[in-house]
């Protein structure tokens, strides 16, 4: 019987290298899974780069993860969200490595490793700091410029419905980045805030297939704080 | 700067909502933008997207009456239309980069009269430059427009020949909605719609370092 | 008011011209829009490329639409469904042009064009005779071909429910390239076995959301035949 | 022919099957290769997929009980199972190229001792070649295993040294499943490792143009 479902958050965590790359999903506090961050900081994974939308708030989660000296480089379309002070004071100080990418080029580069597709062609950020260094391409009569595939040794992703086969799904705006960090990962771990008999979820509201999935952990903690 | 009335910021919003027909989809940046919607009639049928995968939203909630998963990409609560939908990221920046919005509007530092907007750094070596989807909506989305200050705070003109700070993306930015004037980007240049009550197009210029031109 | 429901087939395909590419969603019968197709039929746009997973069976449909010699090129990936004797007829005459291409190379192709991705990169069909000619690229010690994104000038989609947005779900294997085809094409036409009241379907649960659909016509044919 | 006994059809694709562990995802081409489903027993879950987007297929239906809104990539029709999911092709076709699937299980007409694999048209000008999803599930699995007759009714060998049929994919075999034999492909070339009962290593080499190995 094929059952994704695991019981402790040191389960989850189970060997996460230092060194890899680890997709955060979430976009806000709305489908961020803050319990698998929790777990990554105790876990004590090192060197790590980080690509998610922001680059953290406060002192808890990424910015905590941060804080602590654990991540290399941070990729990601905005990190001037609410309180970003872990994030600034680590890149004033030269400790983090930072690589701004337009949020629809992150979300699609995420995608396109999740589909096989190595590199691919955007207008997006054409004629701009982006495009410095990067290979251009005139496609009928527009300018490109060439993006790569984002690939993510981890995946952490919050869902509001998960089965034993890995089977999600997102409440509302929960889904953002959740479905393409799974596709894109090595090792998909998922937080859930209801696990589901199988067959439960109809099969087409599946929004994650398991296919993409490798572990979820049962933290029902419900709705999303502030951020 | 007493000859003249200033259009208010609800002014503003107001005549950015006033040439929005029905049936366009369109995404509203944080700031007077995201303020279109409110000025746009419920019966008039605009379907508002936000970067974060919403599509069809409504007007803000009563505070008792907020649904703690729905957020736009500004990160404030918001609702849902009957109609509205749900779709991940990618998708969601597929509607944007595929050229499916019918208008995006975003504020912006400045804007060149051959269309250039550049609305995300002051710098070029800003220390954490921070972008978003602003590159993605201002290359992406069929047309763009901006609403701004006519100048900075201090007088510095903000539509110009030539940005000076970094581009946010080339030769897109159609029509300009400031507090002084609707301006629309031509082959031209800078294109007077609309003046502030009591402005004159000298004044206006004044205020401008492009160079004006009246339609014709 | 939006309202993207019309009343009769001529609305629904008013405007299509001759030299258009249409993409043609469906796989076996299930979820093909077989009366948009004889609607396109009636129409009369000639000198078409069309873009379909197969390339038509017997003498109805798209292979009717070969018969009539209306169909230019042919981009697919199978065509050598059953019985296709319309087209292969007309493919030995040489009268029909046939692009061959992967079915997850035309379905990424397609999906590419809906998203702005005017081309990428993929391994399928490195080494054979699809890379003939195509660019090449070793990225990351692997070879990849260059493809390039596939628009339509229209698509004829078949839907399960849709509402007056041109909201759109599809049931089970009707999905198909439909999600895609919509995406992909500047006039998206929809066929639909039923019309819902707005704010019926839960926005969790649209499959194709209106942005990407122009016309929706009421046809409830109840279900597939065989193929 | 008369001193051994032929694996038959049903053997083989139970072969196939027997070496197929529980939780794998797993896409069976049309033929020989459809067949494997049915040596799978249920309660050791492997999820079966399907090109055209469906996810978790369970046995055929009953003939009363069709759903005819099912179908998979060889247009029968076929079951979900609890588990089972549906997505559009883009995605679909994601799941293979991102090397999502554990196993790929085609037929072939011909397959290299490098891996080569040859198994969508018979020769260089095929007056109308048909491809479907072969290029795409022989590059993207993360394994391919052939099932196939060991050689052509003519008895020409379809185990080569190098291909001459147009190939469906470069170096991606990984085990081929025969009447005759089961051999894996490795650095060294074809591996034999299992024979039909009675048959000896030189009868099997003598059916077999590419050169046999012994596993070490």
């Amino acid at each position: 019987m094929i059952d994704k479902i695991v019981q402790t958050m040191a389960d989850a965590m189970a060997g996460i290298e230092d060194g890899a790359t680890v997709l955060l999903a979430g976009f806000g506090s709305v489908g961020q899974p803050n319990q698998l961050i929790d777990g990554l900081i105790e876990q004590g994974a090192k060197d790590l780069t980080v690509a998610a939308n922001n680059a953290g708030s406060g002192h808890v989660g990424l910015a905590r993860l941060i804080e602590l000296g654990r991540v290399r480089k941070i990729v990601c379309s905005f990190p001037r969200s609410s309180d970003p002070v872990a994030f600034e004071t680590a890149y004033r100080a030269g400790t983090i490595e930072l690589e701004i990418v337009p949020q629809g080029t992150i979300a699609e580069r995420i995608r396109a490793a999740g589909a096989g597709v190595p590199q691919f062609f955007t207008a997006t950020g054409v004629g701009t700091k982006m495009a410095v260094g990067k290979e251009h391409r005139e496609i009928d009569g527009r300018m490109y410029i060439r993006e790569d595939a984002l690939y993510g040794d981890v995946g952490l992703v919050e869902a509001w419905e998960a089965d034993r086969w890995g089977n999600l799904t997102y409440k509302l705006a929960g889904r953002n980045f959740n479905p393409i960090v799974a596709m894109a990962s090595k090792l998909t771990i998922v937080q859930t805030q209801h696990v589901r008999p199988l067959g439960d979820i109809h099969p087409d509201h599946v929004h994650t297939p398991g296919i993409f999935v490798n572990r979820v952990l049962h933290i029902p903690y419900g709705d999303p704080g502030s951020f | 700067m007493s000859d003249f009335a200033q259009f208010t910021r609800a002014q503003m919003a107001q005549h950015c909502a006033a040439d929005i027909p029905e049936g366009w989809y369109v995404n509203l940046g944080i700031g007077i933008p995201t303020a279109v919607a409110d000025h746009v009639p419920l019966d008039r049928e605009v379907i508002f997207h936000s970067e974060n995968g919403v599509l069809g939203m409504g007007p803000a909630p009563a505070k008792d009456a907020i649904e703690p998963w729905l957020i736009n990409a500004g990160k404030q609560y918001v609702t849902l239309r009957d109609g509205g939908s749900i779709c991940h990221h990618a998708d969601s920046f597929a509607m944007i980069r595929g050229g499916h919005l019918d208008l995006c509007v975003l504020g912006a530092f400045q804007v060149a009269d051959n269309g250039d907007i550049a609305n995300w750094a002051t710098s070029e070596n800003d220390t954490a430059p921070a972008v978003g989807g602003a590159m993605d909506l201002a290359a992406g989305a069929k047309r763009l427009w901006v609403i701004m200050d006519h100048t900075t705070k201090s007088g510095e003109a903000k539509l110009v020949s030539t940005c000076s700070y970094p581009l946010t993306a080339m030769a897109c930015v159609k029509r300009v909605y400031t507090n002084l004037a609707t301006l629309d980007v031509t082959e031209r240049g800078f294109v007077v719609r609309a003046m502030a009550p009591g402005l004159t197009l000298e004044n206006l210029q004044a205020r401008t370092e492009a160079k004006l031109h009246l339609s014709a």
